[in-house]
């Protein structure tokens, strides 16, 4: 790979799709060859991303049109759910591999899709060739794929959290927490996005259900009936802090859950597990991978070895959405899985 | 010369010239180790100062 | 280039000791060849810095005299004035190149460096062949420096602020403002610094003079009469905006000033001066190049042409200590000035 190979991004003035431009500019095998953005079709990058505009000087946003006219092999999708759908098909029908980062393919089954994101799918018979956008669990599958879906950014912090104990079925249930920053909701105001109303709050914004859950349960093969998700606004503009409480089905040592631990993750690029000591570091905080694509994942047992604390901390924008999508990239056109995503985590910050 | 970790059960590597009372961290999960005694060897989890970063 | 090049960091605990780990971790023609610390050796890097754990699996502090046996070409002292003028003198005798990002080889008059650090400087000999730290000052004599300083964090947001006007020698006077975070306290507990009383704070830790003041009155060449450093602690962790009330000694326009930061900008690897529009990005904003090695400069004239705001927006880790040390470490080795300080800024963040 000499020439750097030219990937389009649609949706790039989000924060996702800020993101991807952001990466990309440092990617030593990808370069950026269109930014689409209906809405803002002329406008330069640096206008909407001003951390950008040295990286895209006399670079502008370009129409949906223009975009669909770029010779490139990859696209990455960033719109909102149900458009994605639309134009992976279009994109797929031309030959090109896409990385979607909505929701629109993360879940294999379209009922479920229905259930929880109210809608119906506009191309269910694309949900057979999609991947689950989340290598640790499909690089495999990953290498041939044409079209590999995103990740729910919660459901990638539970699942980094819970994946060691529910492959070894010991998972009795699982009430999961997760504490989020704000970017989770997007760059669109929102009423409840004003600073003003969202500093120093600590909103419980879904005390039992949470969308992401169905990835968690499909990913993770567990019963619904045996998990909850709560996610709470916490004072943060970027991270996921995933704290999951599990009761096992049966009496472990702590040396037993390392174990599974350690096979889990020791050969994962961007896994590391906590240290039990000391032990304010034990349970994850996403400072420690902020700016990374790294996770933390780490767990505390109980005196009575049932229960379980199970975590884990990400980067919500990096691999809770554009880095795993990065990553899947990499994958799906033969680049080694880590190139462009080796930033160390920006601490104390 | 390796020692099992009395937390984790990973392998502890000993320094060669290792003695009693030395110290060790386990890589895997950060806990430092005391060794105990040498033939057989033998490893505590050593008393650690906990630095108070509660609330 | 093809082996790396071993360096080692004395002082490697604090905040920028663990900022230069964090740095050279990811540099293609360094390697961290010892970490030393008196008072945490035979401590893992990982305990004291949680976020370069993954980076330094099993690398321990070293102690002072074993750094001093290790053969290294290069060291990088970050260590508390004076302790480190004695360290460079050794580290020097023995052939080693030095960049030091303590105080004491900033100032070229020992006089001043006794007046605005209230001790003795403890080898004046020393400072003939010191170069100030700032790369686009004094890149020149960098390449054939064994001594290089560090740079003040405040003293470096006001030299970018105010460099093209002080070179065409139009200041009348400046009252420099300097909104700082709290990185910029260092990592050890101070009273001042527990985060109930640091949050939110608005606190103006100095009215009139700042020590930093003496660097910005050598290097620009202005009259101490006719600047004063106002430093307010703000809600930041890092960075630093600085705004320079300036009245200009004539009357200009606009397009004069833009002449005057473009001649001295435009070229430079890591600076960029704002755009006019929009608005509210003009004057710059430390978000902005949170992470990274970047300089956003800017400025606004007054209708009466007289009265300017020149600004500038700094990482005060990065450009303001620890970045501007590589920067400078690569010029005296012969690499390219950019080497391993490429990182993107992290926004939203």
């Amino acid at each position: 790979m000499n020439r750097k190979m030219p990937v389009i991004i649609w949706g790039a003035t989000g924060f996702t799709g800020g993101e991807l431009l952001r990466i990309i500019a440092r990617h030593p095998y990808m370069e950026v060859a269109g930014a689409v953005s209906r809405s803002k079709a002329g406008t330069p990058i640096g206008a909407i991303h001003p951390h950008l505009r040295f990286a895209y000087q006399d670079v502008n946003f370009i129409s949906p049109e223009e975009g669909g006219k770029i010779d490139a092999g990859l696209v990455f999708l960033a719109l909102p759910h149900k458009a994605a759908a639309e134009t992976a098909k279009k994109r797929l029908s031309t030959g090109q591999k896409v990385v979607d980062l909505s929701a629109d393919f993360r879940l294999r089954d379209h009922e479920q899709y229905k259930r929880w994101y109210e809608t119906e799918h506009p191309c269910p018979e694309l949900l057979e060739g999609a991947v689950y956008g989340l290598p640790e669990l499909h690089r495999q599958e990953m290498a041939s794929a044409k079209l590999i879906s995103g990740v729910g950014c919660n459901a990638t912090s539970a699942i980094f959290a819970l994946l060691p104990l529910a492959k070894a079925g010991i998972i009795e249930n699982a009430r999961i927490e997760c504490r989020v920053g704000s970017s989770e909701g997007g760059a669109e105001a929102k009423e409840g996005s004003s600073h003003s109303l969202r500093s120093r709050s600590l909103r419980v914004v879904s005390p039992f259900l949470h969308r992401h859950m169905a990835e968690v349960i499909q990913e993770l093969a567990l019963p619904e009936e045996n998990i909850s998700m709560t996610v709470t606004a916490v004072e943060l503009v970027r991270g996921i802090q995933c704290i999951a409480h599990v009761t096992l089905n049966r009496t472990l040592r702590e040396a037993d859950i390392w174990k599974l631990f350690r096979a889990q993750w020791s050969n994962e690029p961007f896994v590391s597990v906590s240290p039990a000591k000391p032990a304010h570091f034990r349970i994850p905080d996403p400072r420690f991978v902020l700016g990374s694509n790294r996770v933390l994942t780490g767990f505390a047992l109980a005196e009575d070895g049932r229960r379980v604390i199970a975590a884990s901390a990400i980067d919500n924008l990096l691999k809770g959405a554009a880095g795993s999508a990065v990553q899947s990239a990499n994958i799906m056109c033969g680049a080694e899985e880590t190139a462009g995503l080796e930033m160390m985590p920006l601490y104390p910050a | 010369m390796t020692a099992t970790c009395t937390v984790c059960e990973a392998q502890v590597d000993l320094p060669n010239n290792c003695c009693e009372g030395e110290l060790l961290i386990c890589g895997d999960c950060g806990t430092e180790l005391e060794v105990i005694a040498l033939d057989p060897i033998t490893v505590e989890e050593a008393p650690q100062v906990q630095e108070d970063w509660g609330e």
